[in-house]
């Protein structure tokens, strides 16, 4: 087991730097850079060539490529992300509200999402082909179809019409005053939930009848257990293995990934911090980002897989 | 079971292979209901698609500042947007925008997927562990930012756009095909053909790629309408297609927000047409799963 | 009265109907109290305005702070310099020595008076920056010689030539007063802190939500400001800054909504709202390259610009974008705007579509280029470039020239530009003031000005720029802007005006003291704002 | 075909003209056509035949496992006891399923539980049906490990069955099988996973245990070589239907079936001459769905006469309890060999 996690976790190293050096390298070849963005957009463009060479070198945008990678990386493996190219504040700084917000809602959007994928997903399993599994199927595959920014406007409008209210505006911490959160950010977290649910569910659905099949499972039967206890007992460990795996992908995907509804619902988090660092060409916000959710991704994914080590003794022992 | 009965000029193993296909379509439709129903919705797509010219009753693009925004008619079944322009027509032709990059992106990120995926599996080791890696590189990389990095990079026009929607659908479409294929290439035939001297190519492609059919075309058929949501999200955005050209997720953009409320229309047709269009090929491709994918078979 | 302050006056009477005063009504007396809450929908890169460009610094920093003149709070136009920090000054008889008398005791939020020294170190840093220290607006100030501070309240600039607009450029809201000894001691610092001597004090900032500034009790101008406080919420999806004005859960977005946001708004809360507008200092332009084929052939420049109907479109895009007024190179109703009879002279303006569209016609053929196809770079935010983009790929549509769209993202789309990397692009210009000097500069020759992007050269051009700015009487300036304006718009076609933008801001009708201008930079002080009673809030 | 009507009071299991069918995509398939046999407290009954042709599917009627809604059981009576299985409950069937009747997999390496350990598999069904607390139940586990022949029981208890060979895990489950002391058995092919010299010693635990503690067992197989050496009497099926019944003995002697013929051809045997080469049966197992009229067997028959195109032969005594379903039965060469060992 240990020798199995310790090899795990090693692969995790090459994958965490080879998208270190991709979002680097990317960066810099997209035109324009932090400094154009800042000082050739507004009504002045008044600023000189010579303004923009000395700040860039302000910036150490000047030095060669490599250079200007290794002080970046050396950094990172002190855990010290620099500071925004765009507003000079440093990166933590930036990143820390946002991401309280965006782990929230990805938090809240994983649960709604888990608390109606398994029981719908185990129903359908149970009641194949019948009108249940057809409902439950038509439901969650409608939840993928919608796209969620559409859903969204739908919402917004629908508060705003037949019962004229609106979410807060602004993101308020949940242990500042939870209720005023929760009125905010519970509404993209059952939007977003409930596409994911989709996910969840039919990986839950295919997942259960999948082990239903398995001979262990007659071999409950034969044993003359109860269904509950073969449902509980037998099935649903080994049915959860991929559930949990799907769940916990979508997990880190939501924590980076959520641009869109962010954007329709109004909430200042990660997502849109993306968009706003790479359209300012704020290289050190975006690779901090891009390091963050793509390290996210990565530890969950190494999470699952001991996880899978753990709850499956075949690969624990191997 | 011969072909007597059905005239002389048929020849015999056409025709049974024509009933063949008419009996496998058929017990589909009867098992799979669900995916019947989507599949008749994707058909229905692509013959609005190919027939838009005939079908649409205006000029997609056609600017009519006398009937801005208004509200479904005789005239405008739909409606018109903030341009006069008419809703219905530019769904139509919407449809192709939708399909084309849709098959587009699909097909391309799940075949080189499946290349990639079998070539992993195939030649194992070294190889293996870098494309693994590779693949995970690219899988944990937030999407937004390729896609932004891609328009800004090479400009937003529509092979571009299949380009980038393509990036993450490769290495999911890699993973699974790589286990399958890592099955298939335990197969004797494989060996023998190893031993035989054939080029890796010719393995490759002729023995190992023709196993692994099953994941792929469940592969393709989720990405496709995945490809047609992340689309919309794409123009909705503003990096997808641009104006004027007709896209769903354009549609949605803009002035469609701002006058939900007013004119309704402008907002709701586009999200049912990309709702339903989506909806039909996740129907159709989870049937397909079911059908193709062998642990799942039933009886 | 001397020859400056005579030339304002008659800018200020030339002002047409198309601006409204409003917010300021005289039979009522201002309320004390309450705090304005309102969405910016950009959020400051620095706090330091001097070298920033968004109205995301002006819109949350600009009541921390005072300039040495302001404009007018009341004027609708935007373009009467008066008094702030300065108590009054005198201009010496040649232009070239300006000399302006301070407040005294006027203290900074920290407690320390304002004198000369910090008015003369604000100026420097912004005309002469140190090494490593960014001024966007350096170049505006190329006329001054230097910056003295004869006294602690009295201020002197030598100018190197007399500068008709000069005042105007002292009353930039951009122009900060910072204290003398923390910009010594680190010129930096103000690009992470406040302190000013403006009617509000800084609060908080909290990144990616709000900023927040409280009244400022030792405020020099007594009675002011008004309000107990202020919040800025920062608001990015314009959507949501409709559903928070429309929620009543902010009373006003300085920048300015689209038409529908107006119309949904009003159509919700009826006479709780109070719509104002005003021609915006926007202008978006459409340049065609000129070292690209066929677009160094006017003929080809002129069929574009000829091709569009203004008027028709003018009507329609008011309706769904932030465009409305057909302009020139001045904002209509400005004093040195031509009047609408002679702009419907110039080429593209004229009533008669049909005619123009022919012509067009005509001119592409005889430059052998019927079936002109080309793409159109456009800049990649939606409003307004997008609608009247496709507004634009219709008309020309309709004179057979076929345009295909490229939306380059904002941050490479100055790079594209500058790179003279496309055929036909969108661009625009947008002022704090109206000042022919400062919207004329961009169309002058491109190798003295960057921001030229049709990439072309005329010593005509340059020439009655040179002119107009040193015009001696306000007539004389009138004269050689229209001459500058027909050639840029009508005779080389280096340019194309498509419609001026638009400023329309819906705004709870319980804000009053604010005055619309056509520039979202002006009038943030909000020392003049008071909030009305009311039943909600 | 109901040649007995009469209750046997001593029969454990008197299964009566079962019908059980499927429905699939192809049409109705008649998995058990009308199939009658019974097992007497304590022997050891073989249901012998190729693969589809409905003896696991008879086991897991009596089991009532059969998988719903596709399957059902059309017709017929199982008696266990006495009393009709059709006819109660699920409910009471769970209460029957593992105390009264347990039933060993062909599959060791997929039937147990993989994230479950074995002791928890063991011990769950002495939990739930003989109420026992787990003190007890870890001690009966103990003692059917035993039974079962694997030594060092407390710490393979806490194992998972991915640690025990193919072997070790058949003998887990009919540990587990026997955890409850129930009366009868079925095992369905309990050897057909493993490899030649553990099948022996499988077999051979399986006849000693039944023997010890008196628990009947029905063997399922297609190698008649496993039934001439364990079983008692012997059910030979095909195509739904009960082709030749006997005794092991008597079956061997003297098949009176073709099917029957053809399956002890096709066993390679150590007592006989060596032959050119076995003689497998010719032909595929037939489509349940599309069987031709008359006699199931005669597509593939050597012996087939007109008749049987036409009627299904019926299910006759031949000698003894020796019945046969062929209209040729009297004109079948009589094997001239003896099984390798007679059962006692």
């Amino acid at each position: 087991m240990l020798r199995f996690v310790i090899h795990r976790f090693l692969l995790m190293i090459p994958t965490l730097v080879g998208v270190a050096v991709i979002i680097f390298l990317l960066l810099r070849v997209i035109p324009g850079d932090v400094v154009e963005a800042k000082f050739m957009s507004g009504e002045g463009s008044g600023v000189s060539a010579e303004v923009l060479q000395a700040e860039r070198a302000r910036l150490g945008l000047d030095k060669p490529v490599w250079e200007q990678f290794a002080i970046w990386f050396w950094g990172v493996l002190k855990f010290d992300f620099g500071i925004s190219m765009w507003t000079g504040g440093p990166i933590s700084e930036e990143i820390e509200l946002r991401f309280a917000l965006s782990l929230q809602v990805a938090l809240m959007a994983t649960i709604v999402a888990t608390l109606l994928a398994l029981p719908l997903g185990i129903i359908a399993a149970l009641k194949q082909d019948t009108w249940v599994d057809y409902a439950v199927r038509i439901f969650s595959i409608a939840g993928l179809a919608m796209p969620s920014f559409w859903l969204g406007i739908l919402m917004i409008l629908g508060f705003l019409i037949i019962f004229e209210w609106l979410p807060p505006m602004i993101y308020t911490p949940f242990w500042v005053d939870p209720w005023q959160n929760m009125l905010q950010l519970i509404w993209p977290a059952l939007a977003v939930g409930y596409r994911y649910s989709a996910v969840a569910t039919r990986m839950t659905r295919s997942s259960m009848l999948e082990v239903l099949r398995e001979d262990y499972i007659r071999t409950a039967r034969a044993k003359g257990l109860w269904l509950k206890l073969i449902l509980v007992r037998h099935a649903l460990k080994n049915a959860m293995l991929p559930v949990v795996t799907v769940i916990g992908l979508e997990f880190a995907f939501l924590l980076g990934g959520l641009v869109v509804t962010e954007q329709v619902f109004n909430l200042n988090g990660l997502g849109l911090l993306f968009v706003q660092a790479i359209s300012r060409r704020d290289y050190t916000l975006t690779q901090a980002l891009v390091l963050l959710v793509a390290a996210a991704f990565i530890f969950v994914n190494f999470a699952m897989d001991v996880m899978y080590a753990w709850l499956d003794p075949r690969i624990r022992y191997r | 079971m011969s072909a007597t009965t059905e005239g002389v000029l048929v020849e015999p193993a056409s025709a049974a292979r024509r009933r063949r296909w008419l009996d496998l379509t058929l017990s589909f439709c009867r098992r799979r209901p669900l995916g019947a129903i989507g599949a008749g919705v994707v058909i229905f797509m692509i013959l609005v698609a190919v027939l838009a010219p005939w079908i649409s009753p205006y000029d997609p693009l056609a600017i009519d500042f006398a009937a801005m925004l208004a509200a479904p008619s005789a005239q405008h079944w739909l409606g018109t947007d903030a341009f006069g322009r008419d809703v219905l027509s530019r769904i139509i032709y919407g449809s192709q925008t939708a399909l084309i990059v849709g098959f587009g992106a699909a097909f391309i990120g799940s075949t080189v997927g499946a290349v990639i995926g079998v070539a992993s599996a195939y030649f194992g080791g070294r190889i293996d562990l870098v494309i693994q890696r590779f693949m995970d590189i690219l899988i944990s990389f937030p999407l937004i930012i390729l896609a932004l990095a891609m328009v800004a990079v090479l400009g937003n026009n529509l092979p571009n756009l299949i380009a980038a929607m393509t990036v993450p659908m490769i290495p999911r479409c890699a993973l699974v095909i790589r286990s399958s294929a890592l099955s298939v290439r335990e197969m004797p035939y494989v060996d023998a053909a190893r031993a035989l001297g054939y080029r890796h190519t010719r393995i490759i492609l002729r023995h190992m790629l023709p196993n692994v059919m099953a994941p792929y075309l469940i592969m393709l058929t989720a990405f496709l309408g995945q490809a047609i949501l992340l689309e919309a999200s794409l123009s909705f955005l503003g990096l997808g297609v641009q104006e004027p050209t007709a896209a769903w997720g354009l549609m949605l953009r803009g002035a469609a927000v701002e006058f939900a409320e007013t004119a309704p229309w402008m907002a709701l047709f586009p999200g049912l047409a990309i709702s339903l269009a989506v909806f039909a090929f996740n129907l159709f491709g989870d049937s397909l799963r079911d059908a193709l994918d062998p642990k799942l078979r039933t009886g | 009265m001397n020859r400056r302050t005579l030339f304002f006056a008659a800018m200020l009477s030339a002002a047409a109907c198309l601006f409204a005063p409003a917010g300021v009504r005289a039979d009522e007396k201002p309320r004390s109290g309450g705090e304005l809450i309102f969405p910016v929908p950009s959020e400051p890169p620095s706090y330091d305005a001097h070298r920033e460009q968004t109205f995301g610094v002006i819109h949350p920093v600009a009541p921390h702070y005072n300039g040495l003149l302001r404009f007018d709070p009341t004027d609708p136009t935007g373009t009467k310099p008066v008094a702030d920090l300065a108590e009054s000054w005198t201009v010496s008889e040649d232009g070239l020595t300006y000399t302006f008398k301070l407040r005294q005791g006027v203290k900074f939020h920290d407690g320390n008076e304002m004198t000369s020294k910090d008015v003369k170190a604000s100026y420097d840093k912004i005309i002469f920056p140190p090494a490593g220290v960014v001024s966007d607006r350096k170049g505006q100030y190329a006329v001054v010689k230097a910056v003295e501070a004869p006294d602690p309240y009295t201020v002197v600039f030598q100018l190197k030539w007399p500068a008709v607009s000069f005042l105007a450029s002292l009353a930039s809201p951009w122009n900060f007063i910072y204290r003398a000894d923390i910009l010594a001691k680190d010129p930096h610092w103000y690009e992470t802190h406040i302190n000013g001597t403006g009617p509000f004090i800084f609060v908080e900032h909290v990144k990616g939500s709000h900023w927040v500034g409280k009244k400022n009790p030792n405020y020099w101008d007594k009675g002011k400001p008004y309000l107990d406080g202020y919040r800025a919420l920062f608001i990015k999806s314009s959507s949501a800054q409709v559903a928070a004005i429309r929620g009543e859960r902010a009373h006003i977005q300085f920048r300015g909504f689209s038409p529908a946001e107006r119309d949904t708004l009003k159509a919700a809360l009826g006479d709780k709202i109070t719509v104002a507008e005003s021609p915006w200092d926007c202008l978006l332009l459409v340049a065609p390259n000129h070292t690209k084929k066929p677009f160094d052939d006017k003929r080809v420049r002129r069929a574009l610009t000829l091709a569009l109907d203004r008027y028709a479109g003018s009507k329609a895009l008011s309706k769904i974008a932030i465009v409305k007024e057909v302009a020139g190179v001045q904002v209509p109703g400005t004093p040195y705007a031509t009047p609408p009879e002679e702009l419907e002279k110039l080429a593209g303006y004229g009533k008669d579509i049909n005619a123009a569209r022919a012509e067009a016609k005509k001119l592409l053929k005889e430059a052998g280029v019927e079936d002109l196809s080309f793409t159109f770079s456009n800049r990649g935010v939606p409003m307004p470039y997008e609608p009247v983009a496709v507004w634009l790929i219709d008309q020309w549509r309709q004179i057979g020239v076929n345009v295909k769209q490229q939306v380059v993202e904002a941050a490479a789309y100055y790079a594209t530009l500058k790179k003279g990397d496309f055929e036909v692009a969108m661009d625009f210009q947008c002022g704090y003031t109206v000042e022919p000097d400062l919207d004329l500069y961009k169309f002058t020759s491109r190798s003295k000005n960057p921001s030229n992007y049709g990439f072309y050269e005329d010593k005509v051009l340059d020439d009655l720029y040179e002119k107009q700015s040193k015009a001696k009487s306000v007539e004389e300036r009138k004269k050689f802007v229209r001459q500058f304006e027909k050639r840029l718009l009508d005779e080389e076609a280096h340019y194309l005006m498509t419609l001026q933008w638009h400023r329309i801001i819906p705004h709870s009708s319980k804000v009053r003291g604010w005055q619309v201008t056509p520039s979202h930079y002006l009038n943030q002080m909000l020392d003049t704002v008071w909030l009305a009673d009311g039943p909600t809030q | 075909m109901n040649e007995r009507t009469a209750p046997a009071p001593d029969l454990l299991l008197d299964v009566r003209d079962l019908h059980t069918e499927f429905a699939t995509s192809n049409g109705i398939v008649r998995a058990v056509d009308g199939v009658s046999w019974d097992v007497r407290a304590g022997e050891t009954v073989a249901l012998v035949g190729e693969s589809g042709c409905g003896k696991s599917v008879s086991a897991l009627s009596i089991m009532g496992l059969i998988s719903k809604p596709a399957g059902r059981i059309t017709g017929g009576q199982i008696l266990f006891k006495g009393s009709d299985l059709l006819k109660r409950s699920e409910e009471e069937m769970r209460k029957i399923r593992g105390r009264e009747i347990a039933m060993v997999f062909q599959e060791p390496m997929t039937s147990l539980n993989p994230v479950l350990t074995v002791g928890r598999q063991i011990t769950e069904a002495c939990e739930i049906h003989l109420g026992h607390t787990p003190e007890q139940a870890h001690a009966r586990a103990v003692e059917v490990l035993g039974l079962v022949g694997i030594a060092d029981a407390e710490r393979r208890l806490k194992q998972y069955p991915h640690q025990f060979s193919g072997g070790m895990r058949q003998r887990l489950m009919i540990a587990i099988a026997l955890s409850c002391e129930p009366a009868l058995i079925l095992a369905d092919e309990p050897t057909t996973a493993l490899d030649v010299t553990i099948q022996a010693q499988i077999l051979d635990l399986m006849k000693d245990l039944s023997r010890r503690l008196g628990v009947a067992t029905l063997i399922i197989t297609h190698n008649l070589g496993v039934v001439a050496r364990y079983a008692d009497r012997v059910n030979v099926m095909y195509a739904g239907k009960i082709v030749e019944r006997g005794t092991a003995r008597e079956i061997y002697a003297s098949p009176r079936h073709p099917y029957t013929l053809g399956l002890l051809r096709s066993v390679p045997r150590l007592d006989e001459p060596k032959r050119e080469r076995l003689a497998p049966i010719q032909g595929q197992p037939p489509d349940l769905t599309r069987l031709p009229p008359g006699c199931s067997f005669r597509p593939r028959c050597g012996y087939a006469v007109e008749r049987c195109a036409e009627e299904v032969p019926p299910l006759e005594r031949v000698a003894g309890t020796q019945h046969s379903a062929c209209w040729e039965k009297d004109k079948l060469p009589v094997r001239a060999a003896k099984p390798e060992k007679v059962p006692a």
